[in-house]
């Protein structure tokens, strides 16, 4: 047998809360394909934005912990499936290795000093690193019913030259990864539009308008579910619609699915075991495929 | 050795500061120096006179004048000397004024300074030798390399003055851009028509050798000298058999596999063609790499059509050499497509626009085939997607250009002009159209110009908009066009049935190779450098080579011609005489020092270090050495600074002089 | 000479096409600087040896200065990058030959920049007075012609000397 | 920390430049990154325009906008500047000088958020749903705002009701100390 990948796993604050689903789902995806995770010990906020629109200091320290932690750790990498959690992470290291007094900073708050370069990945770079090819040869269901808009959002691509892994007007990683699974993807405008996620709280009123005109035009697109690479997009686009159907009488659910849940499911795990049924919108495939076939 | 020296008070300019009297005096007692003597102004009548009396009554050897910069007078110093009977590089200037009086206040410390200056051009004079003007010939032909319209205008000025002109234009054609436009700013005059007849008097011109689909692989030699290399690639047609009667381009059956180029690729062409309908010559092309023959042997209609027994599948390239004493660059430019990923370019690329994702989103080249009546929709404006006449539509400056994110940091200067002349011309097809410009700045400066943007604005109604547009998406057939006014400080979005993007001229993609297969200097952006921004724009700083048109810098049709002209003036210039003369500063190898290591000949940027065998008197080689050719040094020392052994040595600045001039520090 | 009077004996050696005439330029702009750095022209800042410089410290220089064109300004198209490749590794040597930081100055002077001439001389003439007489390559190198005496090079240097004393 | 000459006032653009390396004379204008902005709607002043107050010397009138407070930090703007000027870095700058200069903030909804999210943080070393928005709550007095979804969560087991406590909170307050603002 194979030695077993060991990879360094950053949750981030949502993942133990609002974004359960998400945790249990990559969980699983990441154990069926043959990998575990080393979780950071005793990991912090990693700021997000809250600490980033007010301290700028603040905000390098505390992500820069979490790398710290993982350092002394030993782990050579580490995924942060938070798209947010996955920007501040890259983008403290990026500004550290660009300016050197800002390192120095850092290192005095945090009173260590950064001896690796700590590779932070996304969702999408972990599947990568697992291999594209354990999916196919694990893949027990073609979900060949789905249309999937795929969502990346603003901050899994942004600043291209900081995160360096896909294009960030035209991104194509996570239609390929999931093509993988027998889905079919749709081409559509707002894969990277915002969908307001620092303002989930205290202005819903933007959130709610602006993560709306995402999903209609993923419906536009022909699109039956969403996928998305972040509890904050998620939060906002699935968890939001119930407020959209208050506010627009006209307006039909869309279900939004985590990329691991998608994987899942081709893995051949069912809905409940990967957490779809914690989902404001409810989403069971086997439906969807019914009523699509009938349609 | 006798030594003179003269310092020059240069009226009051030297002698304020310095005490020029007391600097005679003091030289008067450096060793080797005959006579010391200080005047008024060295440069004047009296002043020479008095240099030359000097050099034959004391019987001088060398001088060494203290004056002026002598980027000022040197020459005249040298001029006096020679008439006086020495060598004119026995001659050295001690610059008092520039170096010294006029950047120091204080006199005894500008006049210490001032005797020690002339000390070391005294030092350095004594070891000068004696060095005579190098003359070369002069090949009174001129080599043009681009057919655009600069190298079009250029080849015909040099050849109507009577001098022979090989012009080598790399696609089967000559013309260039122009020939693509459809009218042109600021008269709306109809392109072809004007440049057609240009296109035919260099086909027909005596004096004009005109090789196309060649381009140049090899330069040797050097100004008023140069053996060049060029290819001339297969058509696979015999030039001299066809007549130019296009049945075989009719009848070849195979018509969608390869995109016109020559219509920007809204339109395709058949494996044999001829790029446009007034191409020059009118010889067509076979293309290899999708004529069936060339897959399976088969086919082969063409060769039963022509009654000329004009094709010849087996031509292969053949390379010729000429020999010209100037040559004339008129490469031009390439515009800036959108439809490149970071990948795969040199540049990022516009994602928010789609790189060229989007049909109708097409960029100003595209948009002159569409408006030219002789373009792929014969001059109706139609949309690539679904031929539809749009009503609306959209143009962005700036794209590639003042975009140091994307693209490139430069102003690319013709844009702006050419979208006011676009959006002018849509508005006269299509009346009820609507146009809208997206412009950050609008750049007009030229004759009647800015007046021609007015026109747009005032009188055909087009809609200027001062901001960038952010993104293009597509919706149902048409563009989503997200754009910021930043003067009325609102975000604009307009759904257009079309895009044009102001792309910017970029440098041609193989430029900086021609440039090095030349021996040329290019900016980073890959434009031909010139040797001095203002004074000689038209010169490279390689001797015998000029620049035309917008291979040097983004240029519209009346600055490509004018510049053409000058280059072609410069490099009659040259032809004014049958030989040339150069200043001998340049580089020499004593053969029995040089080790033949050629670290010299690999950092030469002039290619001017050769090998040499040193034989025996019976033709045993015995050692290979370096050997410097003096047409080509071009004397910046950068080999003699290399040379571990010290063998190589720059006329007029060995290391002997400079050591002399530290010494005497 | 006595001590407090000691002023830095100063050579440039600058390319003839950009720092010289930026020379040129703040003459005739009539900008001032002070007296102690003495120009040798060259062709091109990609023709000064090395040796030079080591022969300017031998000969009593207290400080060096290098100036030629900008990077992309070369007169000869590529001379000053080979300069610039050729310094990087000089410095290094300079150091591993004892000669301190700042007594070998580079710089960018372009034909028009008439002001940075006379900032880059300002610079290098504070920065060697504030660092004192070069002293270490003439001790050795009196000593060794004291022992060697060499013949051409130092004729005129011990006339110079008699020209002091008078 | 600064490199600028003595007879220089150190103004706000300075020390925006010194806070996050965005230099303010980059920007020409262009109003590219206003076009973008997928909040633009909301705000008082267009996002290019808060950069022309602060190139202009019009500080008070930028920190008082409710434009850098709406900022979604999506950095769509960075991203496509054409001057590679990252505004999104800028408004976090012009934020951080807001506080520091204690301006009234229009949108306070949005400061009391962020003050409530880094209070949890500073308490339990992670962010604490339930009493995040029991804070924010209680302080902005919007009480029933989010009821059609948080009761539904906390059943779900996605917030909550006890503080998810890291072992290590010391080291977490020392942080918050050490960069604090005097
Ligand atoms: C959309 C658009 C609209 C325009 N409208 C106008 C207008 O209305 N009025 C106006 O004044 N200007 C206009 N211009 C500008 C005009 O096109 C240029 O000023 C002009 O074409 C420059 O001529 P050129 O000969 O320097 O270059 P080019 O026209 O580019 O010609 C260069 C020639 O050199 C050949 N070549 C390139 N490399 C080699 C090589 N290595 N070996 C051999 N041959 C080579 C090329 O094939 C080409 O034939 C417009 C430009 C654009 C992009
Ligand atoms: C404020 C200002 C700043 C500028 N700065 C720059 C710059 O930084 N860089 C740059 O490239 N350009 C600059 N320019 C432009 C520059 O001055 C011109 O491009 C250039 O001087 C034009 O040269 P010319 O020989 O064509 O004309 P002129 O310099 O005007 O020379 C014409 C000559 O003809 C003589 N003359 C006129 N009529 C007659 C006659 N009937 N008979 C005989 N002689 C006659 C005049 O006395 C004069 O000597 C600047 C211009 C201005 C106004
Ligand atoms: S030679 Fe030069 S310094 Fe002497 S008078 Fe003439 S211009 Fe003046
Ligand atoms: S090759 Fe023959 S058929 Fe074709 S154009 Fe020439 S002469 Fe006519
Ligand atoms: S042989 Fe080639 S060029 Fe000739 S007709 Fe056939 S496909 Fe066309
Ligand atoms: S000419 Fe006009 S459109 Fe072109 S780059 Fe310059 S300002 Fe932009
Ligand atoms: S570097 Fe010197 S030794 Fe080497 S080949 Fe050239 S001249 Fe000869
Ligand atoms: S002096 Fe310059 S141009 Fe002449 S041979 Fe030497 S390196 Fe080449
Ligand atoms: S996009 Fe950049 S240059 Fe343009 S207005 Fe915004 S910040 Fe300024
Ligand atoms: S980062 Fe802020 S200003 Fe920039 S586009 Fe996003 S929300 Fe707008």
């Amino acid at each position: 047998m194979e030695a077993i990948l060991k990879v360094g796993y950053f949750p981030g604050c949502s993942q133990t809360g609002t974004a359960r689903e998400y945790d249990i789902s990559l969980r699983k995806v990441v154990e069926n394909l043959g990998a575990s995770f080393d979780e950071v010990k005793d990991w912090s906020c990693c700021g997000a934005t809250s600490a980033h629109v007010t301290n700028h200091k603040l905000a390098s320290a505390l992500a820069m912990r979490n790398v710290m932690l993982a350092e002394q750790q030993g782990l050579d990498d580490m995924v942060a499936p938070c798209a947010a959690c996955y920007n501040r992470l890259v983008s403290s290291q990026y500004e550290m290795k660009k300016h050197p007094e800002v390192k120095q900073e850092v290192e005095s708050v945090l009173e260590t000093k950064f001896q690796k370069d700590i590779k932070v990945m996304n969702l999408i770079e972990l599947f990568m690193k697992i291999g594209l090819e354990k999916i196919t040869e694990n893949r027990k269901e073609e979900l060949k019913s789905l249309n999937v808009a795929c969502y990346y959002g603003c901050l899994l691509v942004r600043p291209a030259e900081i995160t360096k892994f896909d294009d960030a007007e035209q991104p194509t990683s996570m239609e390929k990864l999931v093509e993988l699974t027998g889905a079919k993807t749709v081409d559509w405008n707002s894969k990277v539009e915002c969908c307001g996620a620092a303002h989930s709280i205290a202005r819903r009123d933007i959130v709610v308008e602006l993560s709306k005109k995402i999903i209609d035009d993923a419906k536009r697109h022909g699109a039956n579910v969403m996928v998305v690479a972040c509890p904050m997009c998620h939060t906002n686009l699935d968890m939001r619609q119930t407020i959209m159907k208050r506010v627009f009488p006209e307006y039909k659910e869309f279900p939004v699915l985590y990329l691991t849940e998608l994987l899942g499911l081709a893995l051949g795990m069912d809905e409940k075991e990967l957490g779809i049924d914690l989902h404001t919108v409810k989403f069971n495939y086997n439906e969807l495929a019914a009523e699509k076939a009938t349609v | 050795m006798k030594i003179g020296v003269f310092i020059c008070h240069c009226g009051e300019n030297i002698g304020r500061t310095v005490d020029c009297p007391r600097v005679a005096k003091a030289c008067e007692w450096l060793p080797g120096v005959e006579v010391s003597i200080d005047y008024k102004y060295m440069c004047s009548d009296p002043g020479q006179n008095m240099i030359k009396k000097e050099i034959i009554d004391k019987k001088l050897d060398a001088i060494v004048v203290g004056s002026c910069s002598p980027h000022m007078h040197e020459k005249t110093f040298r001029k006096a000397a020679v008439a006086a009977g020495i060598n004119p590089f026995l001659v050295e200037i001690t610059n008092l004024r520039e170096h010294c009086s006029w950047v120091h206040d204080d006199i005894e410390a500008a006049t210490e300074k001032a005797i020690e200056m002339v000390r070391m051009s005294v030092e350095k004079v004594k070891r000068d030798q004696p060095l005579t003007t190098i003359e070369v010939p002069v090949t009174k032909r001129t080599l043009v390399i681009g057919g655009g319209i600069a190298g079009i205008q250029a080849a015909l000025d040099v050849a109507n003055a009577g001098y022979e002109v090989v012009l080598v234009e790399k696609e089967p054609s000559i013309g260039g851009h122009m020939s693509q436009l459809s009218e042109t700013f600021p008269t709306l005059d109809c392109s072809q028509c004007i440049l057609t007849p240009r296109m035919v008097e260099v086909y027909q011109h005596p004096k004009i050798k005109l090789m196309t689909f060649s381009e140049v692989e090899k330069v040797d030699g050097f100004i008023g000298n140069f053996t060049v290399t060029i290819r001339n690639k297969a058509r696979h047609i015999d030039e001299d058999k066809c007549t130019g009667c296009g049945l075989c381009i009719t009848k070849c059956p195979i018509r969608k596999k390869a995109y016109n180029s020559f219509e920007e690729n809204l339109a395709h062409r058949p494996a044999v063609y001829v790029p446009f309908p007034q191409a020059v010559p009118n010889i067509p092309v076979i293309d290899e790499t999708v004529c069936t023959h060339y897959k399976n042997g088969k086919c082969g209609i063409c060769v039963t059509v022509c009654g000329r027994e004009a094709i010849n599948f087996d031509q292969q390239d053949k390379l010729v050499t000429e020999e010209v004493g100037a040559i004339i660059m008129a490469t031009g430019y390439k515009l800036y497509n959108i439809d490149k990923k970071p990948d795969d370019s040199i540049y990022k690329g516009y994602g928010e626009y789609g790189y060229g994702k989007y049909k109708d989103v097409v960029d100003g080249l595209q948009f002159e085939r569409i408006a030219s009546a002789s373009g792929p929709t014969e001059g109706e404006f139609k949309r690539p997607s679904d031929g539809k006449e749009p009503k609306k539509i959209v143009f962005i400056q700036c794209v590639g250009s003042r975009d140091e994110s994307k693209g490139f940091s430069y102003c690319s200067k013709i844009c702006c002009m050419y979208t006011a002349k676009h959006a002018m011309l849509y508005k006269h097809k299509v009346h009820d159209g609507e146009a809208y410009v997206f412009y950050m700045d609008i750049r007009s400066g030229g004759k009647m110009y800015d007046e021609f943007v007015r026109r747009a604005i005032e009188e055909d109604g087009v809609k200027y908009i001062r901001g960038r547009v952010s993104k293009i998406t597509e919706e149902d057939g048409k563009y989503i066009v997200k754009g910021e006014d930043t003067l009325a400080g609102m975000p604009i979005t307009i759904e257009a049935d079309m895009v044009v993007l102001a792309t910017a001229m970029i440098a041609q993609p193989d430029a900086s190779t021609l440039a090095q297969t030349v021996g040329i200097p290019y900016d980073k952006h890959g434009f031909f450098n010139e040797a001095h921004p203002k004074l000689r724009p038209i010169e490279s700083t390689t001797g015998g080579v000029f620049l035309a048109g917008a291979c040097q810098s983004p240029k519209d049709i009346p600055e490509s011609v004018a510049m053409a002209s000058a280059a072609a003036a410069k490099a009659m210039v040259l032809f004014g005489s049958d030989k040339l003369e150069r200043e001998p500063v340049v580089a020499k190898v004593s053969a029995d020092l040089c080790a033949g290591c050629f670290l010299c000949k690999k950092v030469c940027p002039y290619g001017a270090v050769e090998v040499r065998e040193v034989k025996t008197r019976d033709g045993v080689v015995i050692k290979e050495i370096a050997y410097v050719n003096e047409g080509l040094c071009q004397g910046c020392g950068t080999c003699t600074a290399s040379c571990p052994s010290k063998s190589v040595e720059l006329a007029g600045f060995n290391n002997e002089e400079i050591f002399a001039q530290i010494a005497a520090l | 000479m006595s001590e407090e009077k000691w002023e830095p004996k100063i050579v440039a050696f600058v390319c003839n096409w950009c720092t010289y005439t930026g020379a040129d330029l703040a003459g005739t702009s009539r900008l001032k600087y002070p007296t102690n750095v003495k120009l040798i022209r060259v062709m091109c800042s990609g023709g000064i040896d090395p040796v030079f410089i080591l022969k300017a410290f031998e000969r009593g220089a207290d400080g060096i200065l290098v100036s030629g064109c900008h990077p992309n300004d070369c007169h000869y198209n590529a001379g000053n990058f080979h300069a610039r490749r050729r310094w990087e590794f000089f410095d290094e040597l300079l150091k591993f030959l004892g000669i301190e930081e700042g007594r070998l100055q580079f710089s960018w002077v372009s034909a028009s920049e008439g002001k940075k001439f006379v900032d880059v001389v300002t610079k290098v003439t504070n920065d060697v007075k504030a660092m004192g007489q070069f002293k270490a390559y003439k001790d050795l190198n009196d000593e060794f012609t004291a022992k060697f005496p060499e013949p051409v090079l130092n004729e005129k240097e011990i006339i110079m000397s008699e020209e002091d004393a008078k | 920390m600064s490199s600028h000459t003595h007879n220089h006032v150190h103004t706000i653009a300075d020390d925006i430049k010194d806070k996050t390396f965005q230099d303010v004379s980059l920007c020409y204008q262009c109003g590219k990154c206003s076009a973008g902005c997928p909040v633009r709607y909301y705000m008082d002043v267009a996002p290019n325009k808060v950069v022309r107050l602060i190139q202009l010397g019009f500080y008070e009138e930028a920190l008082k906008s409710t434009t850098p407070w709406l900022c979604a930090g999506c950095m769509t703007c960075s991203s496509r500047c054409p001057q590679e000027f990252d505004l999104a870095k800028f408004m976090d700058a012009v934020r951080e000088t807001a506080i520091e200069k204690g301006v009234k903030v229009k949108d306070k909804d949005i400061i009391t958020f962020h003050k409530a999210f880094l209070n949890q943080i500073k308490s339990f070393g992670r962010a604490y749903e339930v009493g995040l928005v029991a804070e924010y709550k209680l302080k902005t007095m919007h009480l029933f705002d989010d009821v059609d979804s948080s009761p539904g969560m906390l059943l779900k087991g996605k917030l909550k009701v006890l503080p998810h406590n890291i072992k290590d909170k010391e080291s977490v307050k020392k942080i918050f100390k050490k960069t604090a603002k005097k």
